[in-house]
């Protein structure tokens, strides 16, 4: 693990040198202060208001489904010892899951609405 | 049960767990609910860390990658629900601020005394080779009615969230008698049905 | 420093271009897009990504005014180019990669006369002369059925200060903000979305300076979350009344291949947008031979587009457009990318293109409709312009 | 003490920490150059010339000067910018190079899968922080994608980790001595690799920084911020590209050239595949995608998984 922390440590200071390689090749510019482009029209509101994104519907059934890759991992390496069994139990539990999504994608949830 | 662990790793936790807390304290601090949201990710991600210096590789990638995804996925929810969540207005997020303060102060000081104070179990037994394959073992073998439990309260998420969240359902898709060939809705998807 | 000025110059040698249309000068942007393909230049999506802005064509007052937004918006090295005959695109292409490279190679950004965003604020906020204003002949191109899309609500929100805050706009609350500005601007307020919800509505403006976007054409809405609403197009500068030549050869192929290749840009399909261009280059082209290659090129760029099943899956359903009155327009996006498919690789050049759609219908076939989407029934429809009305087909510049 | 200690047979190990990681770093600059490279000669047909094209637009952003626009978030915006590059480069640790990982856990695919994941974050934030309406819908859009691809990504390496019987890349690669992963599990190689385009945003899923919005997350985007955005697509691509040969296609396993020869080999036509085929395809829209995400390509990727789990049952791979 401590290899990946200097991989780290490397990685960063990359991204500092670059940084600082701009500095230099760009002969220490200010960032320029624009307004955000909206097709050479002025801005009239902050982009950055509620935003409502039309597949929050979609969040939630990906949270839930999401959970039983906590198990799904390790079950993975242990097929093989645990025989016919923990096939059988693991895709018993998806299929369930499964039900569930058809049901999602049933009721239109998987749209954007 | 620290003094298992090399000196380094022992640092390593204290110094990520002052973070996580740091991080914490910052969720509150903060105007903006991205910032807000992504304070309590480098929390998470401290905890993580925590996880690698104790020598569970699986856990702590496990919850680097659920607590990024689920954060992610609550900065949308909070930004599409909170009152100015860029934080440009001045606002605040917290209520009856002075009690909440007590209240979670004494709370971490109960927990962390506890944690340091209380008589661990010694270990008995080696760190196993590959901590992953302990937990398949785990979760196939004697834990098994947990994942079916989990799996079945997962399933009635998903049917309870979709019936919750969703204003329309299968009947004005389909109509009423459920018989329209192909649905009405205001975005189509990637599949006729 | 004379090695780091000559990787400055160098590195800006195949600069990023940012290319404005201004209408009326197709041909001749065809002509400045074939050349920037020969060259290998990208073209940039947004300023931020742009080292040369070029303006095609002489534009109005509006659209220069635009142009001097977008301008503001690029980061140094820049320069700016204007090109308004095909016979100097060549060596303006030069004299620009010139001059960039002399602002490279300087290192300091010495004409950077940049004006600050809260300058460009305040001149609009002072009632300055703002293309926003003009409603030209299609101010009240809203669809039906929009409510309170009168055109005040867009004209004036946020533009006094606390303009939101005054009563009069239908359903525009202020949500507690007060009206108040953070560095300029106002937040959003709430109105009610296509769905029923109580939503925040963000004033936004697509064109005229947009990459794929028809010239010229300005359109102002509502996003809610990334569906539009309360839309509203307009031409700009239509009211000084456009007397430059149209657009073509009179070539209905060239037409297509405009379009064609404007809804696959947008369509994100960069390489098939390309083969339309050249295709188009080679139609343009003296030489026979040239033109009998555009053809071939034409013919298998149609029949690459029309046996495409994800793009037929990405396009289907979207932009209905249903009435006897849109003519060969009728149907989805993919219907009509087919019919400019079909169009383009006609073997004869078919007779005229019948007219495009109003404004006012093509406002109505975007409300509710989401951003992509209604980018995609942009480009690909033809729009009526007051002006292409107006002048004759003549010929290329 | 335990495995995360013992390093076994790191490449840290075997090199040295500090040349271990500088050829990590080194493979994947060159990996990101080499799919930029290829990218561009896709784009712009033209050819060897590209390589030059390519270095020279990296200067060119170099040089360039940095942009801020009114009331941005800053700190968020430059954070995810930055995390871009380094989240690529993270991800290489357990790749396979020259047989060996910089980090060896019982998790690396897990590793790998979780370095992709904190770039949903980051990427939002490269969306959230200019304040500009364009910038933000293409982040939301990177999420949305993610939710379409993300499932069938993990159910594609687990397959893998099913018939390695470990998440240990190095096992990976011993596991597909006999024969490549690809054979018997051609429909996670395939969604790998789709959701490697997926999770750089380029090709077919390029939709975050799609021409329809002026270039999405990367519209309010200039010089370096931009040059570390684009420069971490194309090693997160490229490192995806290395993955797949080391998962599905027997990692540097071949007759005659040796190993790490093989593995360049197939590297780059993972890489050149990837370019080629991504090209031919129009941007596929995020709202449809949803669909096929969880109606196609979970059942897939899960069928798959069973079979596979079937054939490990019955002694198919040793």
């Amino acid at each position: 693990m401590t290899a990946v922390l200097a991989l780290l440590a490397l990685v960063c200071a990359i991204v500092g040198t670059v940084y600082g390689a701009s500095r230099l090749m760009g002969g220490l510019w200010q960032p320029a202060q624009v307004l955000p482009f909206e097709s050479g029209m002025l801005p009239q509101q902050h982009a950055v208001s509620r935003y409502h994104a039309r597949w929050y519907a979609v969040t939630i059934l990906f949270l839930a489904f999401d959970m039983e890759m906590i198990f799904m991992y390790p079950w993975a390496v242990v097929v093989a010892e645990m025989g016919p069994s923990a096939v059988v139990e693991m895709f018993g539990f998806l299929a369930v899951l499964l039900v569930g999504v058809v049901y999602v994608w049933r009721e239109g949830a998987l749209r954007w609405t | 049960m620290l003094t298992d662990l090399p000196a380094w790793a022992v640092a390593a936790v204290i110094a990520l767990g002052g973070l996580s807390v740091a991080a914490g304290i910052a969720v509150f601090v903060v105007d903006s609910m991205a910032r807000a949201t992504f304070a309590l990710l480098t929390s998470f991600l401290a905890v993580a860390g925590i996880l690698v210096a104790l020598q569970l590789p699986y856990l702590a990638f496990v919850t680097a990658l659920m607590m990024t995804i689920e954060m992610a996925l609550m900065a949308v929810f909070m930004i599409m629900f909170m009152m100015n969540p860029a934080g440009l207005m001045p606002m605040t997020m917290v209520h009856n601020a002075r009690g909440s303060a007590v209240l979670g102060a004494g709370a971490f000081v109960l927990l962390t005394v506890g944690i340091w104070t209380m008589d661990w179990p010694t270990r008995n037994g080696a760190v196993p080779a590959d901590s992953t394959r302990q937990l398949g073992e785990a979760i196939m073998g004697s834990h098994m009615l947990v994942m079916l439990v989990i799996g079945v309260a997962l399933f009635a998420t998903i049917i309870a969230g979709t019936v919750l969240a969703t204003a329309r359902g299968r009947y004005d898709r389909f109509g009423a008698e459920l018989d329209a060939a192909r649905p009405d809705d205001p975005v189509p998807g990637g599949l006729p049905r | 420093m004379d090695l780091i000025e000559r990787v400055r110059r160098w590195a800006v040698a195949r600069p990023c271009v940012l290319v404005v249309d201004v209408p009326g000068s197709t041909a001749l942007r065809w002509t400045v897009e074939a050349e920037l393909d020969r060259r290998g230049w990208p073209l940039a999506l947004s300023p931020a990504g742009a080292d040369l802005l070029l303006v095609v064509g002489t534009p109005g007052e509006d659209l220069a005014q635009a142009v001097d937004v977008v301008w503001s918006q690029v980061p140094g090295p820049r320069h700016r180019a204007s090109i308004s005959t095909g016979d100097e695109v060549s060596s303006a292409l030069d004299a620009a990669v010139e001059a960039l490279g002399e602002a490279a190679g300087r290192g300091q950004p010495g004409d950077d006369e940049r004006p600050s965003p809260g300058d460009l604020l305040e001149q609009r906020g002072g009632g300055d002369h703002m293309a926003m204003e003009h409603g030209g002949t299609d101010a009240d191109g809203h669809g039906e059925g929009v409510p309170h899309a009168d055109g005040h609500a867009m004209d004036h929100a946020g533009m006094d200060h606390g303009a939101m805050g005054h009563g009069g706009h239908g359903e525009m609350d202020h949500s507690g903000h007060g009206g108040m500005d953070v560095a300029g601007l106002p937040m959003a307020g709430t109105t009610p979305d296509r769905d029923g919800l109580r939503l925040d509505a963000l004033q936004v403006s697509l064109g005229p300076v947009l990459a794929g976007w028809p010239p010229g054409l300005l359109l102002h809405g509502q996003l809610q979350g990334d569906v539009l609403s309360r839309v509203r197009l307009t031409w700009v500068d239509a009211d000084t009344g456009d007397e430059r030549p149209a657009s073509d050869s009179g070539d209905a192929r060239l037409l297509a291949l405009d379009h064609l290749s404007r809804s696959l840009e947008v369509a994100g399909w960069p390489t098939a947008a390309r083969d339309a261009r050249r295709a188009r280059d080679r139609l343009c082209a003296a030489d026979p031979a040239d033109v009998e290659a555009g053809h071939r090129r034409a013919a298998r760029l149609a029949r690459r587009v029309r046996r495409s099943r994800t793009l037929a899956w990405s396009l289907r359903g979207i932009g209905v457009v249903g009435d006897a009155e849109a003519g060969p327009f009728r149907g989805d996006v993919f219907d009509r990318v087919r019919w400019w498919c079909e169009l383009a690789s006609a073997p004869e050049p078919p007779a005229d293109v019948p007219p495009g759609l109003s404004l006012e219908r093509v406002a109505g076939a975007l409300d509710g409709a989401e951003l992509a989407a209604a980018r995609l029934v942009v480009a690909s429809l033809p729009l009526s312009h007051p002006a292409a009305r107006r002048m004759p087909l003549s010929a290329r510049v | 003490m335990s495995e995360m200690e013992i390093p076994v047979g790191t490449s840290a190990a075997a090199w040295g920490t500090w040349s271990a990681v500088l050829t990590v770093t080194a493979v994947g600059l060159l990996l990101g150059f080499l799919v930029a490279a290829t990218d561009r000669a896709v784009l712009t047909g033209s050819g060897a010339r590209a390589a030059v094209g390519t270095l020279q637009s990296g200067t060119r952003l170099l040089l360039e000067q940095r942009r801020t626009t009114l009331a941005p978030d800053s700190l968020l915006w430059r954070l995810g910018c930055a995390a871009v590059p380094v989240l690529a480069l993270l991800s290489l640790a357990v790749v396979p190079i020259g047989g060996r990982t910089l980090l060896s856990s019982s998790a690396d695919l897990v590793w790998f899968n979780a370095m992709e994941a904190v770039l949903w974050a980051a990427v939002w934030l490269v969306g959230w922080g200019p304040n500009a309406v364009h910038a933000l819908t293409g982040g939301y859009r990177f999420l949305i994608q993610g939710l379409s691809y993300e499932l069938p990504l993990m159910f594609a390496l687990i397959t893998v980790g099913v018939g390695a019987q470990s998440l240990r890349t190095t096992n990976v690669v011993a596991a597909q001595a006999d024969l490549w992963f690809v054979v018997t599990m051609p429909v996670a190689f395939v969604v790998f690799l789709a959701s490697a385009a997926a999770f750089a945003f380029w090709g077919p899923f390029a939709s975050p920084a799609g021409a329809d919005i002026a270039g999405g997350v990367t519209s309010e985007l200039s010089g370096v911020d931009r040059l570390l955005v684009d420069a971490g697509r194309a090693v997160f691509l490229g490192a995806a590209a290395a993955m797949a040969t080391a998962l599905f296609l027997g990692g540097d396993a071949g007759p005659w050239l040796p190993g790490p020869l093989w593995q360049l080999v197939k590297t780059v036509g993972v890489v050149v595949l990837l370019v080629v085929v991504g090209h031919r395809v129009p941007v596929i829209r995020p709202d449809r995608f949803v669909e096929i995400g969880w109606m196609v390509l979970i059942p897939a990727t899960l069928l798959q998984a069973l079979l596979v789990s079937v054939l490990v049952l019955s002694g198919f791979y040793g």
